[in-house]
């Protein structure tokens, strides 16, 4: 039987409404008004209307948020004798079922690129795990692309079902809910939506009208061979990177973006206690190989966007066989100074290596 | 250790270590009763007291800060509370776009032989937090989200520089570039709309340069990192002024630098055009006068009443270009001082204290702390080194708390306060919009009204307002306790 | 010139000739004073004495009544109405007191009350000295004067607002300007005993008596003066001090208003001298002409005139 | 760390309303706390032993007294902690006395208070750091500011004592108020006679150098190397010719000059030398009064000098002195006592303060030592002093008592009567303060020898009768009846103030002064002398009312001090200064911009501008830190991470 629902737009909020019931928090992109309207992923309650427009900030922080408590620590000691004192430890375990609606494939796709270090790696990370497990995401169809996005060229497309469990594509009164995992299939199946039926041709209609939409597509599978070359050509990265202001927007708002710091903040209290956090660092701050010794293997912003490069579409594919890149385009539309990481990627691409260089000069 | 108990509040003081302390230690000596609310910290001069000390103790759950140092003119370092009094006014008035009560902040001056007036200062400043209540945790505050809106009011033009214009500037910049390292400037960037930074160090580099209204980036941003190299910027009026006030601050040379200066009537605000465009895929043939913006989107026509998307930014704009130029290209005559409120601003100021907290605080739930408003303002000259992000001094926790990223936004405006040249690059390219140039903005209005009308970067030789004091303020009236 | 006034009560009966000499110096100096219709006692002495929010009651109606009638300062000849009228509307501005007063008068007290002044100050303002020596028929030309202001037109201080507290010069500078010498009187300010007359008249007449003792010993030919009380002491009971101390002064003790009236030129008559107990026949005689201005100095106003 | 901590009892100072048990007992949950007691007095010797002890047996390695003001006892406990091996800035105080228990009678609250006010000096010694202090040589010199006779006691102590003086006085000659005096009391000794030769010795002192109708002008440094620049006025003589011979005083036809030494009683002559003792004994031109110098033609004296040393093109000069430590003694002046309408605002010429009736009676006056009426040269027959003429007056913002008035007065009815056998004296008190030594005997010898009539009560008004006397009009407030006195001349004892321009000098030498302009020392009781700018002594009248005994004893004082603090040739630097991270410094100088001592300069690390600290310049104010955006320079002891962790401590709780 097929598990195709079909979610008519008026019934979106009481679909929602029903899942919140089931336990779900269910985040759903939300028009922020401001000098530049936004859209964010935030937790839905009945009543609050529905953006399905793509969001500004990818919905990572529901794997991996901002900042994280992993632990608590606290002393304590006895008046009596307060030379001796304990320790204890007390790790976060909360994590409540979370459905993700209407992310976009590309968004999804993020969720993918970062199970694989989190989950599949030499060490399983609980944190990543737990929320991961709890999470169930239900991604919309691009109806087009958009001038910045480039899904396409990274292997993926406006429908890639990669990383989502459901996936949702609009049709003319309302949208066809695809079965992507067994957990997407069985929410739907438990679900009190219509059969698809019929409709579900029309979305297939629907999905194979936008990936024609898209603009050609360019050949990105030397990236990672390329980028290994001119690793060292600290020319081409000055040149590249020269406007580029060392802030991380690019990274903050990247779903495939997962380094952190780990510090540990005191709070205070009777006695001695705090917690250790985790939080988003960004491979742009100069911070961020600072050593304690002062020395920083990357004291330059050439450098330090070369790692961010050189992650996404060559050391990342190495390990794992695919670029740690989604297409988004968001850090190209955010960039302050519009520097466009498909525009670096390419010249690399193009670029002639030391050897090629010295070979013509001689 | 218990929370106070019911009938007490949190009230912080400052007291520089020679007078005011002294004066406690005085009222103390004659018995003279207090309520008990006040907890003291002992500073060396009222001086050292960083406003950021205040707000920090006011974020964190203080219900009222006091400041008190020396009467002016009696430091015991001479100076200390000159500057205090200063830095401390512009705090008060600044406390109000927080959504903070201002009445929960005060300074004043007690002697070390003042015990009854120090009585007096404790008993008054007492009874005044009481009377407020038990502070609003920010934290706590409900937010003010959907209530955020404002409509644009300015009818301004936009700037266009001519072909002929532009053929003059490239030709003068090509006659110097042969002494220069290179030149800033700007060049077209994804797309027709969107221009970025364009670094000329080649005659070919040259041919890209666009100098018109779509080019928002503050290029001035780039030049502290360029020290001791020679280097030519093409500056407007906003530029100009960042200009003047690094060289201000000392942190470019003047003789490193060659200035080509354009005159500028408004720029457009494209995350607000972003917005009216929708999701395209192709921009084609632009074209931008004055008043109207053509553009065929995927295939279609949109024109656009530039009016409608100018900056706030140019809304406090003084016109004038500050006396920085070494070469002018065009007519400034059109350049006039624009005093209208940025809507922002306008905005903050049309709420209430607890509306514009709740505003804030639902602001710092998008904040990503992606700190492109801190990179992109050419005026932080701390770079790498901000205090929001050190571990020694130890500002602020790495917790990304609504509370954590308002204090970071707190301290890029304070730390800005009598230098913000009012470019708008903070805001303009905070990817989730938050309205911050209106912490700016507000900041700027106080140091107007506290120092004769004070514009950070008009002129060269000015000192800036918070780095220097007058004995006798015009503008600051003390409170007293008399 | 139009000033609002408030006459006062002795203005209707102990000092008629204040009011009269009042209102026909104003007069020839170009100043109606349009007096507030239906104005009540200032609330002084006896009531203050009694209860001060209803003797506070009685002045918030006066300026109520003037600031209904438009006025924005308000003028009395008498320090003792004035200090009232000033008190009451310092106490106004606290809210809670302005209540109390409300609820006593029929319709609550207007938000904007008028200032209050005194005569002397006003006509200082609106006429300058040399306009006033300029309007002056007679010279006062070798009087010996002593100017007497009592101890409550300038008292309080911050209250009154009226010069120096201790020496003011205010009638110095008239009588001055009009030819007048006029002596230094370190009395000027003593208190003459007041409404003590009655209760406890050798009080009075000593100090009445000491104030016309020095007087006559720095060779007045007379204490000028300004209030009414102080003047009923120091003319109507002259005797009473001629007698505590033990010697004659025959000291005329005529209002300042008075003698700006002799100096305009107005009659006797008009100015109420009949009205004085120590006759002031030996002053006048020595009023003479005033000289006629060289031409140079001749103001054009007086020629238009 | 291992931090203990001391909840002192202070006997019942504190302990009465706050329970120190209870304190202790939650100080010792505190991080790193690991020892909590509360003695009954810690700064006594078993107490401060005690610490000591628990250093060691605790193994401490920082300590936290809650006990009176850091102000009081933080160098004494520094010392304490250092005697038992640690470094004298591991140790944090908190005040739970002057400001908890003698504040609040609240037990509960007090307590709770000074728990916190524990907690805040915990955290804040979590952060504290070793701090090394560092020697500097000191110039061994002194700076007296002011020839009175306090400065005058003090300059020959310190000279005598070896130390090399600059003498500053702003008249043309030393004596200051002293020597305007007829006698002194209670002794009716002359004064000239007890002061002159201590003035001679001035002059002779080979250790002392003395720069008469001079002024300071700037003072730059601090303890032990300050730099004084002093601003010679024009005399218009130069005084390295004149003699003194008086001939050009004599000669000079301008006689209507103000006379300042005699309080201008009667005129004098536009050059003068203020009296005959006078030192340094030169003449000094008026200019007010100079006919040459207001464009009449003159220069009698000028020809007269047998010395050719009138100059009247002099103009001010500048001389710059190095010492390393100041000694303040400006004395006091007069308060303008014409403000009170009800003496006649000084229009009568025989109501005359006090210091012209020394005038008046000295024999070295004008008239000789002749009491006799200003206005008509008569012999007064009938006197009264009028006591507290601008002292203990709210109304005129003078609260205070100005201390010898009641002696003096005394002393001049006493004389009133010696001058003139058949004279009546009358004094208006309202108590009479006489409590020195062989005082009290004085006032009763006044009023029982000399027949004095003391009248309790105030002067309501003093005006002349119109006969050539004065009505004086009061209240005999212990008959509680008016009093009304026919007076010849009336003496007002006019209440003191600081010496003009106290309070500018005060400025510039970065101390502190009261609401009246008095010099404020470091503790009323315990550092009387001293001010709180390291240094810089008090000595006399500038720092409150006091007569002669007792400024003399002042300036021997502060002599002492000067004495001890140069028994070194070196001085320990506090080490709690500014101290700047290199690598956050971006060398934008705004620290070097408004530090108040030129204490930050740039140089040049790696090739880079940075600021740098000069170690014995800076104040430790940290303007600098507060100024620094970035948060570079730091305040050691003061750093951003210890005012933040108070601050956290306080608000996050």
């Amino acid at each position: 039987m097929s598990s195709d629902r079909f979610l008519a737009h008026t019934a979106i909020g009481d679909f929602l409404e029903g899942l919140v019931q089931t336990g779900y928090t269910v985040y759903c992109p939300q028009k922020e008004p401001g000098v530049r309207q936004s859209v964010i992923f935030a937790p839905w309650q009945k009543g609050l209307p529905i953006s399905l427009e793509k969001a500004t900030v990818a919905p990572k922080h529901l794997v991996l948020p901002q900042s994280e408590v992993l632990f608590r620590y606290s002393k304590h000691k006895e008046s009596a004798e307060p030379a001796k004192q304990s320790l204890t430890l007390d790790a976060n375990e909360i994590f409540t079922p979370t459905l993700l609606f209407a992310s976009r494939p590309c968004d999804a796709r993020g969720f993918a690129i970062l199970d694989r270090p989190f989950l599949q790696g030499l060490f399983r990370d609980p944190y990543y795990a737990r929320r991961r497990e709890a999470l169930c995401v239900v991604s919309l169809t691009c109806p087009s692309g958009c001038a910045t996005c480039f899904c396409h060229w990274t292997g993926a497309g406006p429908s890639s079902p990669e990383g989502s469990d459901i996936l949702m594509t609009e049709i003319a009164e309302g949208f066809v809910l695809q079965g992507i995992t067994d957990k997407g299939k069985e929410l739907l199946l438990a679900s009190k939506l219509p059969e698809a039926g019929e409709k579900s041709q029309e979305a297939t209609k629907a999905r194979k009208a936008a990936w024609q939409s898209l603009s050609p597509v360019q050949d990105l599978s030397t990236a990672p061979q390329k980028l290994a070359e001119i690793f060292a050509d600290q020319a081409f990265w000055s040149q590249a990177t020269q406007a580029c202001l060392a802030c991380g927007a690019c990274t903050y708002l990247c779903p495939t973006c997962y380094c952190f710091n780990i510090t540990d903040e005191s709070l205070d209290g009777e006695n001695e206690q705090g917690v250790r956090l985790r939080s988003w660092d960004t491979c742009m701050a100069k911070q961020f190989t600072e050593e304690a010794s002062g020395h920083n293997p990357r004291p330059d912003k050439a450098q330090r966007m070369r790692n961010r490069i050189s992650h996404k579409f060559s050391s990342y594919p190495e390990n794992w066989g695919s670029f740690s890149c989604s297409g988004c385009g968001r850090c190209v539309t955010h960039c302050p100074v519009g520097l466009d990481i498909r525009e670096i990627v390419l010249k690399a691409i193009h670029a002639k290596t030391a050897q090629q260089n010295e070979k013509e000069t001689s | 250790m218990p929370a106070l108990a019911n009938n007490e509040l949190r009230i912080v003081g400052f007291l520089c270590n020679w007078c005011s302390y002294g004066g406690a230690d005085t009222a103390g000596v004659a018995r003279a009763s207090q309520p008990t609310d006040l907890r003291i910290i002992r500073v060396p001069c009222s001086g050292r007291v960083d406003p950021l000390f205040v707000l920090k103790a006011l974020l964190n759950g203080a219900d009222g800060v006091l400041v008190s140092g020396c009467h002016p003119r009696d430091c015991h370092y001479g100076t200390g509370n000159f500057y205090a009094r200063r830095r401390l006014e512009v705090l008060k008035r600044f406390l109000p776009i927080l959504g903070i009560d201002p009445a929960r902040f005060s300074y004043t001056w007690v002697s070390a032989s003042e015990g009854q007036r120090w009585q007096k200062v404790v008993s008054r400043f007492t009874e005044e937090i009481h009377a407020l209540g038990p502070a609003p945790r920010f934290e706590a505050v409900e937010p003010l989200a959907k209530a955020c809106s404002w409509t644009q009011e300015s009818k301004g033009p936009v700037s266009v520089i001519s072909p002929e214009l532009l053929e003059q500037l490239k030709k003068a910049i090509a006659d110097k570039l042969p002494e220069l390292d290179c030149v800033l400037g700007w060049q077209e960037g994804r797309d027709l709309l969107h221009s970025v930074p364009l670094f000329i160090r080649s005659e070919d580099d040259l041919t890209k340069l666009r100098c018109d209204a779509t080019c928002h980036n503050n290029l001035v941003r780039y030049l502290p990192d360029l020290k001791g190299q020679k280097v030519g910027i093409i500056v407007r009026s906003c530029e100009a002024r960042s200009v003047v006030q690094l060289l201000q601050e000392g942190l470019i040379s003047r003789e490193e630098l060659v200035v080509f200066a354009l005159p500028c009537q408004g720029l457009l605000d494209l995350p607000r055009l972003e917005e009216a465009l929708g999701r395209y895929q192709r921009l084609e043939d632009l074209t931008l006068t004055e008043t109207t913006l053509r553009l065929r989107v995927d295939g279609q026509e949109r024109v656009f009443q530039t009016a409608d998307f100018r900056q706030s930014r140019c809304e406090q704009c003084p016109g004038e270009l500050p006396a920085i130029a070494d070469q002018s290209f065009g007519d400034f005559s059109g350049q006039t001082a624009s005093q209208t409120l940025p809507p922002e601003l306008a905005f903050l100021d049309s709420l209430n204290l607890q509306e514009r907290m709740g505003f804030w605080r639902a602001c710092m739930e998008r904040c990503i702390l992606c700190h492109a408003c801190r990179n992109s303002c050419p005026m932080c000259v701390c770079r790498d080194q901000c205090i929001a992000e050190s571990r020694e001094p130890h500002w602020q926790s790495a917790e990304a708390s609504v509370k954590e990223k308002f204090f970071f936004q707190i301290i890029h405006a304070l730390h800005l306060a009598g230098r913000c040249t009012g470019c708008g690059e903070c805001q303009a390219n905070c990817p989730v919009g938050l309205p911050i140039f209106a912490l700016r903005a507000h900041l700027n209005r106080i140091v107007s009204e506290l120092f004769d009308g004070y514009q950070a970067g008009c002129d060269p030789k000015a000192v800036p307002p918070l780095l220097t004091y007058s004995q006798e303020e015009a503008h600051i009236h003390e409170r007293s306790w008399e | 010139m139009q000033l609002a006034y408030f006459p006062g009560c002795s203005a209707k009966g102990s000092s008629l000739d204040y009011e009269l000499s009042t209102q026909a110096v104003m007069a020839a100096l170009g100043i109606t004073l349009k007096e507030i219709a239906d104005w009540n006692c200032c609330g002084s002495t006896p009531a203050h004495a009694v209860s001060s929010l209803l003797s506070s009651a009685l002045c918030a109606r006066n300026l109520d009544l003037a600031a209904r009638a438009g006025a924005d300062l308000l003028a009395t000849p008498c320090p003792s109405c004035l200090s009232n009228l000033k008190a009451t509307s310092k106490r106004l501005e606290d809210a809670s007191f302005r209540q109390k007063v409300n609820a006593l008068l029929d319709a609550p007290c207007a938000e904007t009350l008028p200032k209050t002044t005194s005569v002397m100050q006003a006509m200082a303002e609106l006429v300058s000295l040399d306009e006033l020596a300029q309007k002056a028929k007679l010279s006062l030309k070798g009087l010996k004067l002593v100017a007497y202001y009592g101890c409550l037109m300038s008292r309080p201080a911050e209250l009154m607002q009226f010069e120096d507290p201790e020496n003011p010069m205010l009638m110095e500078r008239m009588l001055t300007a009009l030819g007048a010498e006029m002596l230094d009187f370190p009395l000027k300010t003593a208190c003459c005993g007041a409404a003590f007359g009655i209760p406890q008249r050798p009080l009075t007449a000593k100090n009445s008596g000491r104030i016309l003792e020095l007087a006559a010993n720095l060779g007045a030919d007379a204490i000028v003066t300004c209030c009414p009380l102080c003047q009923m002491n120091l003319d109507l009971r002259q005797a009473q001090a001629e007698k505590a101390m033990g010697r004659r002064f025959a000291l005329p003790a005529p209002y300042y208003t008075q003698i700006l009236g002799l100096a305009l030129g107005l009659s006797p008559e008009d100015l109420g001298l009949a009205k004085l107990v120590v006759p002031m026949d030996g002053l006048l005689a020595k009023l003479t002409p005033k000289q006629a201005p060289l031409a140079s100095e001749a103001p054009s106003s007086e020629v238009s005139e | 760390m291992r931090i203990g901590v001391f909840i002192c009892h202070c006997g019942s100072n504190i302990a009465g309303t706050v329970d120190c048990a209870q304190v202790a007992a939650k100080a010792a949950l505190f991080p790193d706390v690991v020892y909590a007691t509360d003695p009954m007095y810690t700064c006594a010797e078993p107490g401060q032993a005690a610490i000591e002890e628990a250093i060691h047996s605790h193994k401490l390695d920082g300590v936290v007294v809650a006990s009176c003001s850091p102000r009081m006892h933080e160098p004494t406990f520094r010392k304490t902690v250092e005697r038992a091996g640690l470094n004298p800035y591991m140790f944090e105080m908190a005040n739970i006395r002057e400001h908890v228990s003698w504040i609040g009678r609240d037990i509960e609250a007090n307590t709770r208070k000074a728990t916190e006010l524990v907690r805040l000096a915990v955290e804040k010694l979590r952060h504290n750091r070793p701090l090394q202090a560092q020697e500097f040589p000191i110039t061994r010199r002194v700076l007296i500011i002011g020839g009175g006779v306090a400065g005058i006691q003090a300059a020959l102590d310190c000279a005598d004592g070896g130390i090399p003086v600059v003498l500053v006085e702003r008249e043309a000659t030393i004596g200051g108020k002293m020597a305007k005096l007829d006698k002194t009391f209670p002794t009716v000794d002359c004064s000239a006679c007890i002061l002159g030769p201590k003035m001679v010795d001035v002059a002779q002192h080979p250790l002392i150098t003395l720069y008469a109708h001079a002024e300071i002008e700037a003072i730059s440094g601090y303890v032990g190397n300050f730099s004084v620049s002093i601003r010679q006025r024009t005399t218009y003589v130069d005084w390295s010719k004149c003699t003194g011979c008086g001939t050009c005083t004599e000669k000079c036809p301008s006689k209507k000059s103000y006379d300042h030494f005699n309080e201008g009683i009667a005129p004098t002559t536009a050059i003068t030398i203020a009296f005959p003792q006078a030192i340094p004994k030169k003449a000094v031109i008026n200019k007010d009064f100079c006919r040459q110098l207001n464009g009449k033609k003159c220069a009698v004296c000028a020809k007269v000098c047998p010395t050719g040393a009138i100059d009247f093109a002099m103009e001010d000069s500048f001389v710059t002195e190095n010492v390393g430590s100041i000694v303040v003694a400006t004395g006091y002046d007069l308060m303008d006592w014409t403000i009170y309408g009800q003496y006649g605002h000084g229009r009568y010429p025989d109501v005359i303060t006090s210091l012209a009736y020394e005038r008046l009676m000295n024999a070295s006056g004008p008239t000789g030592g002749h009491i006799v009426r200003p206005s008509d040269g008569k012999e007064p027959k009938s006197v009264v002093f009028v006591q507290c003429v601008g002292s203990r007056d709210p109304a005129i913002g003078r609260p205070y008592c100005s201390g010898f008035c009641c002696m003096y007065t005394a002393k001049q009815a006493i004389l009133t009567k010696d001058h003139i056998q058949d004279s009546q004296s009358y004094v208006f008190y309202m108590d009479i303060r006489a409590p020195g030594k062989m005082y009290d005997e004085f006032t009763r010898r006044a009023q029982e020898e000399y027949g004095t009539h003391y009248i309790r009560g105030r002067v309501s008004q003093i005006f002349p009768d119109g006969q050539g006397q004065l009505t004086v009009l009061g209240m005999d407030t212990l008959l509680g009846r008016p009093v009304e006195i026919k007076a010849d001349l009336v003496v007002l004892a006019v209440g003191i103030e600081a010496s003009r321009g106290a309070r500018e000098l005060a400025e510039k030498l970065r101390i502190s002064y009261d609401a009246y302009g008095f010099f404020l020392e470091s503790h009323v009781k315990l550092k009387p002398v001293e001010t709180n700018t390291a240094g810089v002594f008090l000595a006399g009248v500038c720092q409150g009312a006091k007569d002669i005994p007792a400024s003399v004893a002042q300036g021997s004082a502060a002599a002492a001090k000067v004495l001890t603090l140069f028994a070194r040739e070196t001085l320990a630097s506090n080490p709690q200064i500014a101290q700047v991270t290199a690598k956050r410094c971006v060398g934008c100088g705004k620290c070097l911009r408004c530090c108040p001592f030129g204490a930050i300069k740039s140089s040049l690390v790696k090739g880079e501008e940075k600021a740098e600290v000069i170690a014995t310049m800076c104040q430790g104010c940290g303007l600098c830190t507060a100024t620094c955006p970035q948060g570079a320079i730091q305040l050691a002891h003061a750093t951003d991470d210890h005012i933040l962790a108070e601050v956290n401590a306080l608000c996050r709780l």
